[in-house]
This record gives structure tokens, C-alpha cells and sequence, in this order.
């Protein structure tokens, strides 16, 4: 057992190296299609991290009445943070409310008309931030049932909807696109080992007159696929490796609000995914390509 | 399976004697045809017994089927018509898994060589013996033996496209001799050899021959045919129009 | 001449035909190029729609004082109107300006805190259409001229430029993916072309030795690569056809204010891309491949 | 290309004499050394002369150089030493687009045929009379009479891997005389053919001969190259070792 697969080991090797052309050629097939997919898959994450950092700033807000004393606001906090569905609680005063307010009116370019204003219009609030933007739970009800101290709470819950709905929207265009991009890739790297295997069909037939087992055959034609797929693995890791400092800064230019341990992560997470699908395509490839010369 | 020796005792009728008619026939023949797909009628009505150890000429003009009818006996063509055992079996009946280990059995020389492209002289010789499931080391001498039998040690690591026609020719031959196996069939073996290998090659034939094996080879080589006085069967058209033992290579084809 | 050419064409047919094997995985591998291309194509002149229309949004707005009388606003619209740089101009009163402010919080989800206002805090305005967005021009200058008119003039270059640099850099992006994806579908392409006349070597030497012209081998060839093209390129153009209607409306949901000659005049400019991609390709790749064995 | 015709009187000295030793040489080999990449030295000091109108023997053990010789005169390989000339050109310096132009002017017979996989017998042929340019209507009617000749009509759609090895060999012979060249080059064409069917193929190079057009044929067939006492170059390791009118086969290779 150990010996045949020596043997097939050896003998993809050759096999590899005595049609070199045609090896290269399938190599620099799968290394296009790696990097494609690669490149989608970087993209794909950045994209989802920065939709995440959007969702986290999904929260619930009750606006307090004027009256409502320190230790009042200070109690109603700490009922909210007992709460399962609750990851944070903010208290935000009435100053800093209207600053927000002027922030963000002059982000979107609208007059400031707080400078018309006889006071300052602006409730001081309470900021809860949910550990699942779409699991409110019992926090709604929790803080209405403060009546001394809540005034109204916020049901941002069309605006959480409304969010949500993009960022879905576009995590499953991505993974469409992603899936689509998989396929085609899937299809022309079996396609181009095939190709490869095609142009060997005399060769399988020889193979097989002579007497050789249908194990025999296959099995260095699996292994030299498994060999172009590594090597395309391995050109695509290092032109990732080389692209990797201008691509994490143009990533941080574009989604720039990323943690920062994104990088590291995705690229373990990417050169796994390279590895796994060169190899495992380049052996699916060959397996079903010889297979059917074998069925004869 | 029990069909073919039960039948060689009659089965080949008057024109099949056979030299050691008694024994089991390696490979029997029962009214066999083959048309190919495109309609050609290669074989019609062979019937053909070859008892073990036999040596047997395959002689015929061309076209006339010789190789159609070695292409049966390793079951790369299915006979249209007809059972063609092998050692008892009925090769079409064979599983998927008892072909190559029929073929095995077997030493062939392809009219066309059929050797690997990509491989080299000695390592076309050792692809026999290496599906066989032979060692490392047994493969090597084996091989290099059969190589200086047929003078090839020098072009040992030329490719085919590296070779002379005759080269060519004496690896398919080595390759068929390597594993040594029961029976050596042999399509047009000197078709690219000078008569002087041409003659070597016969004797190595004849003398492994003697030591059991059974010879099978289509030939045009008049003069050797009528030299050896072994069996001779002769097609045309596709049919088995002389089997006689001692025979010439008589009529011009 | 002519009768070379119906001669290599005949060829060209029969080459096809006798490799079909061959020439389908070469069409296959085409087909999901192609695809690929002509997807990344549609996806980016929709997102490239979707920019304009909010580069057409930019406008110049001019908040009137309170005591401008229609005739003296009429006056300042027309000599604005006759400014080259601008495409429209319209009147905002006051209460539209106050509905859209509270339209615009509410979808904000911010407080409507126009309730607590004694009254309407809004100004009227005019509001400016500029027929490129980064030329102002006079128009600033005209507006402010009108002393009796005007209150003052918003000067929203700010926005503008932070809006076009987002939607610049989405461009480029779009562009530098379609460039990569381009390549590799061009190195594709040609590989698989190549790959299928790599199997066919000993034809060509052949052909050669039999005294067969460069020209008389290369034709062929060349022509059965476009073939191989076009029929790529006539599957692709079905799979997008049948494609067609699902994918119009995802992309009017998608991009809603996508303008509605759209998707007519998209699918025709990605046809004949398409098409002349596939056959281009299969010709270059053709006579690439072809010429590395004639060089010999 | 003035070399050529002047040395041709004393150029090949005693042992090639040449049956019309004045005639301008057609083919002409002097001092020709071939040595291959892998350091196989296939030729050695050959000086060879072939008037117009010749008819030549070629024979040698296998592996002697004769395909190798053959590859020179169409410019397949390039000699390693020395000069080749063909009809009074040098064929290592032609200019790329003369090199088809010479090799049409050549009927060859290629000792592994070297047929078109995926054309069929008419069409392998007509692609020899095509490459010429010549018209449809003029190409038909030739390839038919050419298989006719050969006697392969019943085979003329069928594919060469659909094809016994007589028959290949037909097809390339039919290939070789269907443009009606200058000199046809067979390579041991009837390594694959019964002994009547090579005498046809014999006989009908001798008539084409008589009709002016140069032979050059590489063989093993003792008994045809002694029964027609033609002249006979004999190669022995890469070297010329016999160029005698009227010989025998002789020597048992
Ligand atoms: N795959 C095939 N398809 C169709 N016809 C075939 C096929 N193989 C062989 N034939 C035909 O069958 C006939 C017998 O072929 P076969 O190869 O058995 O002849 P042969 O006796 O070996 O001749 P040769 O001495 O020339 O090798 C021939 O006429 C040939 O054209
Ligand atoms: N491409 C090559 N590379 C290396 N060696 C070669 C090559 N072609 C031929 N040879 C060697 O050159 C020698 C002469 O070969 P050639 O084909 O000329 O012999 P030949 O006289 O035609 O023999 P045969 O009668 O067997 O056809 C042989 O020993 C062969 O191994
Ligand atoms: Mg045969
Ligand atoms: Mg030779």
C-alpha cells in the first residue's frame, strides 16, 4: 500500500515534469482562478466587517425627562444591564446630545437651526447596545416600565429593519457573487485538467492493454493533479503575499473603520481556502477526467 | 468456462488439428465474428484452438484479420459473434478487475508498438513487470536482461521518438518478454528488423517456446514461415482458409 | 484567395468537429469566462447609473430672505436659469422646506423636534441643478449678488467633493476589478486555446513535413479558434438572455433610481463585447499557439 | 548551390558510381555527419550522389542511420557536419517559406506513415495535393486513382486508427505519389505488407521510375532488393560501408 503510493508519488512527478507544457499551461489556469477567488473572498470579508461595525452601532435609546435625578437614571441603567439581550449602556447628557445633534446636521450639510432655538431642545438619553441587533427582548419593555425617569423610547426597529435589509442584501449579493465565481472556478480548473488528461487518452489506453489495474492508472494522474493544484496554491499564496501591504492599505483606506486583527486573520483564513481548493480541485479534476477513459 | 475444453476435443472440425490436441487449449475460438461499427466485416466463422505450449503462425494478406483477432484474444475488441476463452475463461464475460490481470498473462508486441510516449526504452520495459506488482529490485535485472536480448542497452534511456523504427519494434518485443509471461502473441514482430535480427528474434521465440510458453504470430516473413514447419493458420477476408501444422507460407501474400 | 479562405474555413469546421472533445471544453471554458466578464460588466454601468444619479443630486441652494416678494425671486431665478453651467432651478417654500426636513429626520430616526418650534424655522430657497457637478461656475456669485433676494448661499462643496470622491473611488475600483478579471479571463482564454493546439503538435509537424505552407497550417487553426469564440459567445449571450429578466429586476431593486433605457442599451454594448471578445480571443489564442509550433 | 553539380563528377570517388554519372545530381550528401542532441552519432563521413532518374537501394542493419539520412534529405533534422543539397540548392539554408516549396517536391513514405489522425484515407491523401494548391476538381479524381493503385478504395472514408497496418502503409504510399513528385523517398514501406502486396507496391515504384521520377528507398526486404539488381547503398553504423550498381541484399541483415 505504502509502496504504490510511493510509486504513484514518483511517477506523478515524472509525469508532471515529461509534459511540462501542458502542466504549466493547467498551473497558470489555477493560479488565475485562485486569485480570483482569493481576491473575492478578501473583498467579501472586508466588506462584511465593515457591515458589521455598522450593525453594532444598532442600539436602543430611550430619551429621559428633564426631572429624572442621578440615582433614578443610575438605577434604570443597571435594571437594562441586567438583561441577557444587553452588551452596553450609555448614559448620554443633555449637552452632548445637542453636540451630536450639530455634528451631525453639519455632516449632512443641512443649516444648523439649533442656533435659532431659545434652549437646548435635546433630552439627555440612555444608549443600549444589543448583543444581537435584532434580539430587543425585554429591553423595550424594560425601560418604558421606568415611567419616572423614560420620557419615550426610541423604536429605531424600522431603522434597524431598514439597515439590515441592505447590509443582507449585500452579504447575499456577495455570496451569490462568490458562489458564482466558485462555480465558474470549480468548472475551468476540472475543465483544464481535463484538457490535460484528454491529450493523454492513448497513454491511459497503452496503460491498460499492457495490463495495468484501473488503480494502477488513476492514482499518478490524481497525485500530478494534486501536484499542478499545489503548485498553483503556492504561486497564488506568494503573489497574495507580495500584493498583501498595498492591499491591507487600500482596505483600511476603503472600510475604514476594520479591527485591526482583520488582516492576520483573513489571510490564515484565505491561504487555507487557496491551499484546500487547488489541491482539492486538481485531484477532483484528474479523478473524474481519468475516470472516464477508465470506463471504457 | 466448462465450454472450451469439453469442445477441443472436436471443436475445430478437420482443419484445426493442433499439436497436442488432448491437452487444454490456452486460447479457443467458437464461431467467432467481428464487424466494426463502420460495417467492415473483419472475422467471419473462427473457429480456432491453441493448445498450451503451441507455436503457432497467423499468416494472411492484409486486411485480412490477423490483428482484429489478436485484438479479441486481450479483449480490446469484443468479438461480435462468438465466445473466445483464455485459459478456460470466457474473456468477455470477464469483470472489471479480471481484464488486467488476464492481460498480464499475456506478452504482446502491438503491430504499431503501442509504447508509452513520455517513457523511456527502459522504463516502457518496466511498466510490464511494474503493473504486475514486482519489486523494485527484481524489476531492474529483469529488465536490463531483456534489453541486451534484444541488443536496446545502449538506447536504454532514449524515448520512442528518440528511436529507430526497428528500435522501436525490439522494445515492444523486450517489453513483451520481460515478465515472462504463458503466452507471447506477437503481431508482425520483425515487420521494421533486418533479416539478421529478424532471425534472432524467431529463435528467441522458438527457444522460449521450448520452455513452455505459447507463441502466437501474425507475419509476413515468407521465409521464416516456411522454414520452421510449425503450425501455420491462415486468414482471408476474414475467415480461416488453412490450419495446418508444418505448413509454408505458400501463396504469394 | 477566396478560395484559400472558404478552404481554411472548411477546415476549421472539420477540426472542430473531429476534436469535439476538445473544442467543447475550449467553448465550456469560454462560456464561463465570458459570463464572468459580461456579469462584472452589467453589475458595474449599474453601479456606475447608480453614482450619476446621485452626482445629479448635487445642487447649489440659495436660502431666501424672509421678506423676498415672488416678483424679485422670479428675477433672480431667471438670471440664474441663464447661467451655462446650470441645468434647472426650482422654488422651495417655506413649508415644503419644513415637510422635507421633517421627512428627512423621521427617515433619520432622529426626533421630530419641529413640534417644540414656536413657528416654521425654515427659509425658503431656490435650488440650483448644475449640468456637472463640480462646475460652479457664477453661480455661487450670481446668487450672492442678489443682496435683496438672498440670505445666504450653502456652500456645499464640501459634501460634493466627499460624494464624488466616494463615488470616484467606487469607479476606479470597479474599474482596476474589471481590468483584473479581464486579464485573467484573456490568460484563460488563450490557455485552454492553447492547451487544445498543444494536443494537436504532432498534427501540425505533420502538416509540415508534408509541405504544408505556415499559412496553409495556421488558418485553420485560427478559424476554428474564433469558432470555438463565437459559440462561446452565442451560449453566453443565451444564458444572459434567459438571465435577462430576473436579473433586470434585481438590478432595479437593487439601484432603484436607475434611469429606464437602462437595460436595453447595456445588454447591446455587452453583446457585442461578448461577441467580439469570444472571437478575438479564440483567434489570438489560436495563432499564439499555432505560431510557437511554425517558428520551429 | 554551384557546389553540387561541380563535384558530382568525382565527388562520391569509387564506391558510388551512380548509373548516369554525368546527369546533374538530384540529391547530393557530402561529408555528412549527424549527431544527435543525447550524443548519438547516427551518420559518419556519408557522401552520397543520386542522379535523376535513380533508383536506390538503401539497406543496413536497424539503427544504421537510414530514416536519419532520410530526415536530412527534407530538411526534418539538420546535419550536425557537412552539406545536403536537393535539386542543386543547399536544404539547411533555404529560406522559411522555401522549405514546404522542396518538401512538396518529395513524395515521402515515413516509416511510422505519420497520417493525420482525424482524416480520413481520402483525405490524408488529398492533403498531399492540396497543400500544392490544387483545385478541388483536380484532387478527387487523383486521390481515387492513387487509392486504386494501392487498393484501398473500400477504405477511403475509414480513419487511420480504423486501419490494419498494411493498410496505413498503403495510405502513406498513396500519399506519397498523388502529387506526382520528383523523387519519392520510401522509408521501408512494405515493412507491413504481405509479400504479394509488396510486390505490386515494387513494381509500381520501378514504372514511376521509368517515367523519370528518382527512388530512394530504405529496406529490409533481402529477396526484392536481390531479385532486381539495382543500386544498393548499404549504411553500417553511419557509415557508407557498399554503394554498388546491380547489388544484392547481401549480408544477412
Ligand atoms: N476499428 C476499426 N474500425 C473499422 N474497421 C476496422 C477497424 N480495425 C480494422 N478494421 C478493418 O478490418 C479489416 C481487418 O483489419 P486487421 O487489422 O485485422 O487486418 P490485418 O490482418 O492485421 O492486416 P495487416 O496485415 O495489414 O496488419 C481491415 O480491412 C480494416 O480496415
Ligand atoms: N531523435 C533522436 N535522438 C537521439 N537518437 C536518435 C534519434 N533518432 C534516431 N536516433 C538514433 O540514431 C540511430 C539511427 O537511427 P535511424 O532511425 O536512422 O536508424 P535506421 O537505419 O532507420 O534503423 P531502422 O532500420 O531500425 O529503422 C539509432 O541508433 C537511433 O537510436
Ligand atoms: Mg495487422
Ligand atoms: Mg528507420
Amino acid at each position: 500500500m505504502l509502496r504504490f503510493l510511493v510509486f504513484s508519488l514518483r511517477r506523478a512527478w515524472q509525469g508532471f515534469w515529461r509534459n511540462v507544457v501542458m502542466s504549466l499551461a493547467a498551473t497558470a489556469t489555477m493560479v488565475l482562478m485562485l486569485l480570483l477567488m482569493a481576491g473575492l473572498v478578501i473583498v467579501l470579508t472586508g466588506l462584511n466587517a465593515g457591515l458589521e461595525y455598522f450593525e453594532r452601532k444598532v442600539e436602543v435609546e430611550a430619551f429621559l425627562v428633564n426631572e429624572a435625578s442621578p440615582p433614578e437614571i443610575e438605577a434604570a441603567m443597571a435594571e437594562v444591564r441586567a438583561l441577557p439581550e444587553v452588551s452596553a449602556v450609555r448614559y448620554v447628557s443633555k449637552e452632548e446630545a445637542l453636540q451630536r445633534f450639530r455634528e451631525f446636521t453639519a455632516a449632512q450639510g443641512q443649516p444648523d437651526l439649533t442656533d435659532v432655538l431659545p434652549s437646548n431642545p435635546m433630552p439627555a438619553s440612555i444608549e443600549v447596545d444589543l448583543v444581537d441587533p435584532l434580539v430587543y427582548g425585554e429591553v423595550v419593555k424594560t425601560l418604558e416600565a421606568q415611567e419616572e425617569v423614560v420620557d419615550a423610547v426610541l423604536q429605531t426597529r424600522d431603522v434597524v429593519e431598514a439597515l439590515l435589509t441592505v447590509t443582507g442584501t449585500l452579504r447575499i449579493g456577495g455570496l451569490v457573487v462568490l458562489g458564482l465565481v466558485g462555480l465558474t472556478v470549480f468548472f475551468i480548473v476540472i475543465n483544464s485538467v481535463r484538457l490535460a488528461v484528454v491529450a493523454r487518452a492513448d497513454e491511459i489506453e497503452i496503460m491498460r492493454l499492457v495490463g495495468a489495474s484501473d488503480a494502477f492508472v488513476r492514482w499518478p494522474f490524481v497525485f500530478e493533479g494534486m501536484l499542478v493544484g499545489l503548485l498553483g496554491a503556492i504561486v497564488t499564496l506568494g503573489v497574495l503575499a507580495l500584493a498583501y501591504q498595498p492591499l491591507s492599505r487600500l482596505m483600511f483606506d476603503f472600510f475604514q473603520v476594520l479591527p485591526l486583527d482583520f488582516g492576520r486573520f483573513v489571510m490564515r483564513d484565505v491561504a487555507l481556502l487557496v491551499v484546500g481548493s487547488g489541491v482539492g480541485l486538481g485531484a477532483l479534476g484528474s479523478y473524474v477526467s481519468v475516470r472516464s477513459y477508465l470506463a471504457r | 468456462m466448462i465450454l472450451a475444453p469439453q469442445r477441443s476435443p472436436e471443436g475445430a472440425g478437420g482443419a484445426a488439428p493442433g499439436r497436442r490436441a488432448e491437452a487444454v487449449p490456452l486460447i479457443a475460438l467458437h464461431d467467432v465474428a467481428k464487424v466494426y461499427p463502420n460495417g467492415r466485416q473483419a472475422l467471419i466463422d473462427v473457429d480456432l484452438l491453441i493448445p498450451e505450449g503451441d507455436f503457432v503462425f497467423l499468416v494472411g494478406p492484409s486486411g485480412a484479420g490477423k490483428s482484429t483477432l489478436i485484438k479479441l484474444l486481450i479483449r480490446d475488441e469484443l468479438p461480435t459473434r462468438g465466445a473466445v476463452f483464455f485459459d478456460g475463461r470466457d474473456v468477455v464475460r470477464l469483470r472489471r478487475g479480471e481484464v488486467p490481470r488476464m492481460r498480464r498473462r499475456i506478452g504482446i508486441v502491438f503491430q504499431d508498438y503501442k509504447l508509452l510516449p513520455r517513457k523511456s526504452v527502459a522504463e516502457n520495459v518496466a511498466f510490464a513487470l511494474e503493473v504486475t506488482g514486482a519489486l523494485g529490485r527484481v524489476v531492474r535485472p529483469a529488465v536490463e536482461r531483456a534489453l541486451a536480448i534484444v541488443g536496446l542497452t545502449a538506447q536504454r534511456d532514449q524515448l520512442p521518438t528518440q528511436l529507430s523504427g526497428g528500435e522501436l519494434q525490439r522494445t515492444a518485443i523486450a517489453r513483451a518478454l520481460v515478465h515472462e509471461p504463458k503466452v507471447i502473441i506477437a503481431d508482425e514482430p520483425t515487420g521494421n528488423l533486418d533479416p539478421l535480427t529478424s532471425w534472432e528474434i524467431i529463435q528467441l521465440l522458438l527457444r522460449i517456446n521450448d520452455l513452455g510458453t505459447t507463441v502466437l504470430m501474425a507475419t509476413h516473413n515468407a521465409e521464416v514461415v516456411t522454414a520452421l514447419r510449425r503450425r501455420v493458420v491462415a486468414l482471408e477476408e476474414g475467415r480461416v482458409v488453412r490450419d495446418e501444422l508444418g505448413g509454408a507460407y505458400h501463396r504469394e501474400y
